[in-house]
């Protein structure tokens, strides 16, 4: 993980600028993903509200930053540390509201969650300005760099946190009970785990996540609004990580990746196709969508384990062909 | 007031009496056993001693004080059990499917854990260390690194009681131990059970459901025997097995042993 | 007090369109044990081969027809095509994989058909006729009713009286148990896809002509509705689904005509909160399992 | 002499790249009931999968009723007779006590007959009985354990593979269980395919037995024989 | 070093001119909306074919959001950082293009034309790089409005809003001119179904219903009213009054918009009589066959042409300095009927429009045209007749 930090921060020091927002906007949504891998991937409760979270974190650096972004540089963690602070909170809301349900009911109540909270900064129009959202003030670099470089070192940077936090967390005692509860409930309460903690604790846990991730969005776009966070950002969340690999933080990283990568990926290969206007304006923007979801169906089948999985296997195969052709020792 | 101490039990589903006016104990450093014919309400007595299920009515105590209303107090108490058939964690090693059984000495918190604080992996290493001890002591170390579903039955029933033994309980409940096991398993297992009140600086009580005769009548200080919910008969094996009232309802004629 | 009884029919009327919607996704949920995220996706697709046929042949039952057809097919052809090579066994990836459809679906259909709303007609008046003197219920409301009311009995006779309902439930909870005891599990499932598939055209039928007309994303809101609608009454049972739909049908007209459509969507949620934090497996729950 | 009910010939089979099942060779005939021991992990229950066609063979032949069973898929030869009560039961406890029973003839094309069947299973398992109307979830491990019993006899089964099935049963209801099987094979013909590790009980009902080792039938001898002869039984069983 | 300067200008050879504009062409926004930048393009192939502006060829980048702000983040971050674009063309849509207000400025990109009437592009000292295109919503507002008060004085006027800053900034418009209405209504975009709203309008007795609708609730609440014996008069603002989309989505019920009353800025599709139509629909046949050449495809035109226009202002030596000086100059005339009101001070775009009025199944102007400001100025007629397009079809 550490050889993983080094090169996301030598690649956003090199990045052209363009190349480096991309990369901060994957630590942004790795953020959101590996906290979804602790609570779908290990603890087994299907969330479709990783997205409500971002959006809570995103709207809090954004009244934050508003409100004290000129105090001082430092500010700008202090606003990031404040939506994990405010998402956590949340997370114990839906945590507690969450923890007796099960599978589809807990996706729908999720997703009746992300539905409901990009309606929130509508209603309370004065706050959050409506559908038009806000924008986020950020202090300018302290140092004479690109602004995007600035911005993807802050995300790396909070990638990282997240990332070292994690892999402790599923290193440690946690990790364990999380998994033993989504194998046997029952079991789990025999051997002295509170199940419903563990639960809500997985939610704080994701929320916190989510909330970095939506926090960081927020300053790498400098701009929130609810339409930002729709309930489809919720599902490509879900996608991210079991395309990437179910379970894993290296998932969790292949899934932010293909967030980013794959739509910039469909949208070159369409246009690098030469069509008369009446097709283009068929394909425009739809083609994108269809390979999109093509590749999502496709990976599935071929890889069900996801990317890491398929990585896994192939690394297996690799070393096995090694050790079969070495020389016996 | 020592042991497992219950007084009138009653559980209730609909309109299926499952257990009626039980009364059960248990003393340190005994090995009692519960018989009785399929749906006799021998698991659901496990369920209400674990808080699984309320009763309807009865006083459960254990070491004089009440039983806790829910499953996860259970190991704090001095209480552990295995479930009828394997249930282990599936998506854990086995080592780590007995750490598990340890949790409620586990000290370190959710900050320590995210952190990755010394305290934290220091407990862990702690944990893990006297699992690794438990494994070896009930002979299937081998396995510390491998996943439930591969193992062989036996080994997973021995991984089971292992995860139990794991919290270090004073009384140990063991739901239908011996089932799927051959008979030279059974006999091993026998010796295992035989042995538990007697371990060094862990002993502890057992309280028994098993249809396997030989082991009862091999392993039990005392046996309940339960029909229709109710205790038809209590008190040492060799007087049971003569009951007739055991015979018609539980032993059967066919059955000498 | 008027204002009351509009916004009731009104409600209710919206309420059985989702209700219809539910109960496809409880279907697919006792035949497969998925919630198929593609159901809407599907039956938008459906929706416009009612709409080819209704315009090449001018016949608006012969398309009605037609949709039913093509989504038993598109039922067939998801199952056997695509759902059947995806390990069921990662309870996710089936949910990916709809997740996946719905993109594909979405864009070949908006590719074919371009982005626009396309107008899709209603088979009888939906002009309101009077009810204690206010204009509310119209002929395709009764339609729309009666077509949820058969729908309820087909499936509740499918399922607790036939041998094929009982089938489709057993291989669905069970595979391997059911292979061995005689059923056709790959079949079942099949048969399980499309006739929700089906189910979820007849949907599609009923609720574009209410809509802003027929568009590749058109039955994305109501999905969410209905899904809704359905884990509020639990997803096991065709009652809950019709409970839950027309619940969240009525309420979404309450709160749009009493308070503001702004708060509609987080009254839903609060409702299906409310509903699960005392009943977590839904109004019409099953008794939960002995786990122990 | 008429062909044998089943014969297997050199059957091999596993679940990945190695083997469980090597070269396995026995016949039964109808009316039969045979017994399979062996230790944990000898291959009994993936012996069983093989014969009812969960587990695809990579070698060898199976001839039931002198029909080859190549690629014939569960369902199908359940319908042909051959039903397999699995390790474990088997029962599907979201649905209720009643509707497990109707699913065991569910395929059957003679209502009369079905019901005849689920009023004999009834008789014989009363316990079953009382439950009809409650989820199977609910029931307790024999409870279940005589449920998946009383389901598979709903098939009309020619041929029983039985799994374990005096597993988490009492004594008495194990000693009916064995005597039950008599008395159907006694009245229809039936031939059952017995996996115990109860050996005392399986032997006592069983006419054959063949004990397993390693993936390997080591021996076949009459039942009777293995009981009596004390040398046999430690060679092959340990006591 | 004048070469120099020239080489640094972003998007601009001696050959090309490369900009680019964010739009939805998926999702369901994408209706209507996703023909309006491929009809620019057309445009500029032509311009492009008859030799481009001082010698430079056009390329206009398109970029799908899915009218979703995050996408419009990344795709004109894309344009600006990756494409080099030289300027932000006609970028769709209120809360996807107030998310990228901040960056374009901050990066000195000019940003022409929003396609949207939100008064928020009209902020020339926060926003020197952004101009507005549209009829701003207030403005429309207040036309309407005017027009109903001279016209259906005394009858009871309700309003049924978008509920975002189209529908406010409309009504705002509206109650200037008219102080209280008999019933104010809103809808959301999600809940297709505008029952409840519709059922007040009825239980209050509106007459007049002034409408702030995308085309699809234009539709939607025509034909609800119908369903419940409820026929008032229409009136709704230039979104949602193109009558060609607005039958399409009614079919058979089309006869129900017979009498409504609409507002636009810029010539219609059906009148072919127009002399700004017929150039446009030449173009159309020739450089995007097999579209359909309706409002959205004359919007993007103009708006094609507009640019062109500004362009030649500009110069040779083209920076974007001098784009944005040649903008504030204004003084542009073309296709639409109302004055553009470019100047140093003002970055709004169209300042009113002109009254259609459906009758015997087409649409057709009436009336004079009208200006004024979102503030309290008067509704006033503005009387300066369009220009006839130059016979080459591009500005110059
Ligand atoms: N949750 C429940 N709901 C309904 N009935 C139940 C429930 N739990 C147990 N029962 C019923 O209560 C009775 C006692 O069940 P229990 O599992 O305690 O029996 P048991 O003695 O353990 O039997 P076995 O030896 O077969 O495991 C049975 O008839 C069972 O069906
Ligand atoms: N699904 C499986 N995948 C891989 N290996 C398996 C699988 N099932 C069984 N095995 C292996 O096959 C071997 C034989 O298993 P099988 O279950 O047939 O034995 P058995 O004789 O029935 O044992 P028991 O008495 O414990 O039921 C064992 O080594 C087991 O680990
Ligand atoms: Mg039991
Ligand atoms: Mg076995």
């Amino acid at each position: 993980m550490v050889a993983a930090g080094v090169v996301a921060f030598a690649l956003a020091s090199i990045l052209e600028p363009f190349r480096a927002y991309q990369l901060a906007t994957v630590c942004a949504y790795f953020c959101a993903t590996a906290g979804l891998t602790v609570l779908t991937g290990l603890s087994g409760q299907l969330s479709l509200g990783q997205g409500a979270f971002m959006a809570i974190g995103a709207y809090t650096v954004a009244l934050s930053q508003n409100a004290y972004g000129d105090a001082g540089g430092w500010m700008l963690a202090a606003s990031l540390t404040l939506s994990v602070v405010v998402t956590a909170a949340a997370g114990v809301v839906v945590g507690l509201a969450g923890a007796r349900l099960h599978g589809p009911y807990l996706a729908g109540a999720t997703m009746a969650i992300a539905v409901a909270v990009p309606a929130v900064p509508v209603i309370f129009r004065e706050t959050f300005n409506g559908e038009q959202g806000l924008p986020v003030y950020a202090a300018p670099a302290p140092v004479d760099v690109p602004f995007e470089r600035w911005q993807a070192w802050i995300a790396v940077s909070g990638a990282l946190i997240i990332a070292l936090g994690m892999a402790n967390l599923l290193r440690s005692r946690y990790g364990r009970e999380l998994r033993a509860v989504r194998d046997d409930e029952v079991a789990a309460r025999l051997a002295g785990i509170r199940v419903a903690r563990v639960r809500v604790q997985a939610f704080v846990v994701s929320a916190a996540g989510a909330g970095l991730g939506g926090g960081l969005l927020a300053f790498l776009a400098q701009t929130v609004s609810p339409g930002a966070f729709p309930l489809t950002l919720s599902l490509f969340l879900l996608m991210a990580i079991v395309v990437g690999g179910l379970g894993s933080l290296a998932g969790a990283a292949w899934g932010a990746l293909l967030l980013v990568a794959l739509p910039d990926l469909a949208h070159e290969i369409t246009a690098s196709l030469t069509l008369s206007p009446a097709t283009a304006q068929r394909l425009a923007g739809n083609l994108p969508l269809a390979i999109f979801g093509l590749v999502l169906i496709v990976t599935m089948i071929v890889a069900p384990g996801g990317v890491q999985g398929a990585l896994g296997r192939a690394a297996r195969a690799l070393r096995r062909r090694r050790r079969a052709s070495a020389p016996p020792s | 007031m020592g042991g497992l101490r219950l007084r009138g039990v009653d559980v209730h589903f609909g309109g299926l009496v499952a257990l009626d006016g039980v009364d059960l104990d248990v003393t340190p450093g005994q090995v009692v056993g519960v018989i009785g014919p399929n749906g006799a309400g021998k698991t659901t007595l496990f369920n209400v001693i674990c808080g699984i299920q309320r009763p309807r009515r009865g006083e459960l105590t254990f070491e004089g004080r009440p039983l806790p209303r829910r499953p996860h107090g259970l190991t704090r108490l001095g209480i552990a059990r295995t479930l009828q058939g394997v249930g282990l964690f599936a998506g854990l090693t086995v080592l780590e499917n007995v750490v598990t059984g340890a949790t409620a000495d586990a000290r370190a918190g959710l900050g320590a854990a995210l952190l990755g604080l010394p305290r934290a992996g220091r407990d862990e290493r702690c944990l893990r260390d006297a699992a690794r001890a438990l494994l070896a002591e009930l002979g299937v170390d081998d396995y510390a690194d491998a996943y439930p579903t591969t193992l062989p039955y036996a080994v997973g029933k021995r991984v089971a009681l292992a995860r139990a033994l794991a919290a270090r309980p004073r009384l140990l409940l063991l739901d239908e131990p011996a089932g799927g096991l051959s008979e030279a398993e059974v006999d091993e297992l026998g010796e295992l059970i035989a042995a538990l009140p007697a371990r060094a600086d862990a002993g502890c009580a057992v309280l028994l459901v098993e249809h396997h005769m030989d082991l009862v009548m091999r392993v039990c200080d005392e046996v309940t025997v339960l029909d229709f919910g109710r205790v038809i008969a209590a008190g040492p094996p060799d007087r049971i097995a003569d009951d007739p009232a055991v015979i018609e309802a539980y032993l059967g004629e066919a059955v000498t042993t | 007090m008027d204002r009351f009884v509009f916004l009731t029919v009104d409600g209710l009327a919206h309420g059985a369109v989702l209700a219809v919607f539910a109960l496809a996704l409880v279907l697919i949920w006792r035949a497969a044990r998925v919630v198929n995220f593609a159901q809407g996706a599907m039956a938008v697709a459906t929706a416009y081969v009612a709409a080819s046929i209704t315009e090449a042949t001018g016949s608006y039952w012969l398309g009605f027809v037609g949709a039913l057809v093509a989504g038993l097919a598109l039922g067939v052809a998801v199952e056997r095509g695509v759902m059947r090579l995806v390990d069921h066994r990662a309870p996710l990836n089936p949910v990916i994989v709809a997740l996946g459809l719905v993109l594909l679906i979405q864009a070949v259909l908006g590719m074919l058909y371009g982005n626009e709303y396309r107008p899709i007609g209603a088979p009888l008046s939906r002009t309101a006729l009077d009810v204690w003197g206010v204009p509310a219920v119209s002929r395709f409301d009764l339609f729309v009713f009666g077509t949820v009311a058969a729908l309820v009995g087909l499936l509740a006779l499918l399922f607790t009286r036939t041998g094929l309902g009982l089938r489709m439930r057993a291989a669905a909870f069970a595979p391997e148990v059911s292979r061995l005891l005689g059923v056709n599990v790959a079949g079942m499932l099949t048969v399980g896809w499309a006739l929700a598939s089906a189910a979820g055209a007849l949907a599609a039928l009923l609720t574009v002509p209410t809509g802003l007309g027929l568009h590749p994303t058109a039955m994305d809101l109501v999905f969410v509705s209905a899904f809704t609608g359905a884990v509020i009454g639990g997803l096991d049972s065709p009652v809950g689904a019709v409970i839950g739909g027309v619940g969240v049908g009525l309420l979404v007209s309450y709160v749009t005509g009493y308070v503001g459509g702004d708060l509609a969507s987080l009254a839903v949620a609060g409702l299906l909160v409310a509903v699960l934090l005392v009943r977590p497996g839904g109004l019409v729950a099953t008794a939960s399992a002995r786990r122990a | 002499m008429s062909d044998p009910l089943l014969k297997v010939e050199d059957l091999t089979a596993g679940y990945g790249a190695a083997p469980v099942l090597r070269d396995v060779r026995f016949a039964m005939s109808d009316g039969q009931i045979t017994a399979v021991l062996g230790a944990n992990g000898a291959g009994k229950t993936t012996l069983l999968r093989t014969l009812s066609g969960l587990v695809r063979p990579t070698g060898g032949r199976i001839l039931f009723d002198g029909e080859p069973l190549d690629g014939v898929p569960p369902h199908r030869l359940v319908r042909r007779g051959l039903v397999h009560v699995p390790e474990g039961r088997g029962v599907i406890g979201e649905l209720t006590v009643a509707e497990n029973l109707r699913l065991g003839g569910v395929w059957r094309r003679d209502r009369a007959g079905e019901a005849r069947s689920l009023a004999e299973v009834l008789d014989l398992f009363p316990e079953i009985a009382r439950r009809r109307r409650h989820a199977a979830h609910q029931l307790s491990g024999g409870e279940r354990q005589m449920l998946a019993l009383g389901r598979a006899l709903m098939a009309r089964p020619r041929l029983l593979l039985l799994d374990e099935p005096s597993l988490g049963l009492a004594p008495r209801i194990t000693a009916q269980v064995m005597a039950l099987l008599r008395q159907w094979r006694d009245a229809t013909g039936l031939a059952v395919l017995l996996v115990e590790q109860n050996v005392r009980s399986a032997l006592s009902v069983a006419d054959n037995a063949a004990v397993m080792s390693l993936g390997r039938v080591v021996v076949t001898a009459p039942a009777a024989q293995l009981r009596d002869d004390e040398d046999l039984r430690h060679t092959y069983l340990g006591f | 070093a004048c070469g120099d300067d020239k080489a640094a200008v972003p998007g601009v050879t001696d050959t090309e001119i490369v900009i680019g504009t964010h739009t939805p062409l998926t999702g369901p926004a994408a209706a209507g909306y996703s023909e309006i930048a491929p009809a620019a393009k057309a445009y500029f192939d032509y311009v492009n074919a008859n030799g481009g502006v001082h010698g430079r060829k056009i390329t206009y980048k398109i970029m799908d959001d899915g009218y979703n702000p995050a996408n419009t983040t990344q795709v004109v971050r894309q344009l600006v950082l990756q494409d080099k674009v030289f300027a932000i063309l006609n970028g769709l849509g209120t809360p996807t293009h107030t998310g990228v207000l901040d960056f374009l400025n901050t990066n000195k990109v000019p940003d022409l034309f929003v396609a949207s009437g939100s008064l928020s592009w009209n902020q020339p000292t926060k926003y020197p790089q952004t101009f507005g295109f549209n009829t701003d919503y207030t403005v429309e507002g207040k036309i309407l409005a005017t027009h109903v008060k001279t016209t259906f004085a005394g009858k009871k006027v309700c309003f049924l809003g978008q509920d975002d800053d189209f529908g406010r900034d409309s009504l705002a418009g509206v109650k200037k001119v008219l102080g209280t209405l008999a019933a104010e209504q809103k809808y959301t975009v999600t809940n297709a179904n505008v029952g409840p709203q519709i059922g007040a309008f009825k239980a209050a007795g509106c007459e007049v219903v002034i409408l702030a609708t995308v085309p699809g609730f234009t539709a939607l609440s025509i034909g609800t009213a119908a369903r419940l014996a409820f026929r008032p008069q229409w009136v709704v603002s230039n979104v949602g009054s193109d009558y060609p989309t607005v039958a399409a989505l009614l079919k058979e019920a089309a006869p129900l918009a017979e009498g409504m009353i609409g507002i636009s800025p810029l010539p219609a599709a059906t009148d072919a009589a127009d002399p700004w139509t017929a150039l446009f629909k030449k173009v159309h046949d020739q450089y995007s066959p097999g579209t359909p050449f309706n409002g959205n495809a004359i919007y993007g035109m103009s708006v094609a042409y507009l640019f062109v226009q500004a362009l030649q202002a500009a110069g040779k030596d083209l920076t974007r300095e001098g784009l944005i000086a040649a903008v504030e100059k204004g003084g542009f005339t073309g296709p639409g009927y109302a004055p553009l009101r470019y100047s140093r001070t003002n970055h709004s775009g169209y300042g009113g429009g002109r009254l259609t009025r459906v009758a015997s199944a087409a649409q057709a102007f009436f009336g004079p045209v009208y200006e004024t400001d979102p503030a309290d100025g008067p509704v006033a007629e503005y009387t300066q007749q369009r220009p006839a397009p130059p016979t080459s079809g591009i500005p110059g």
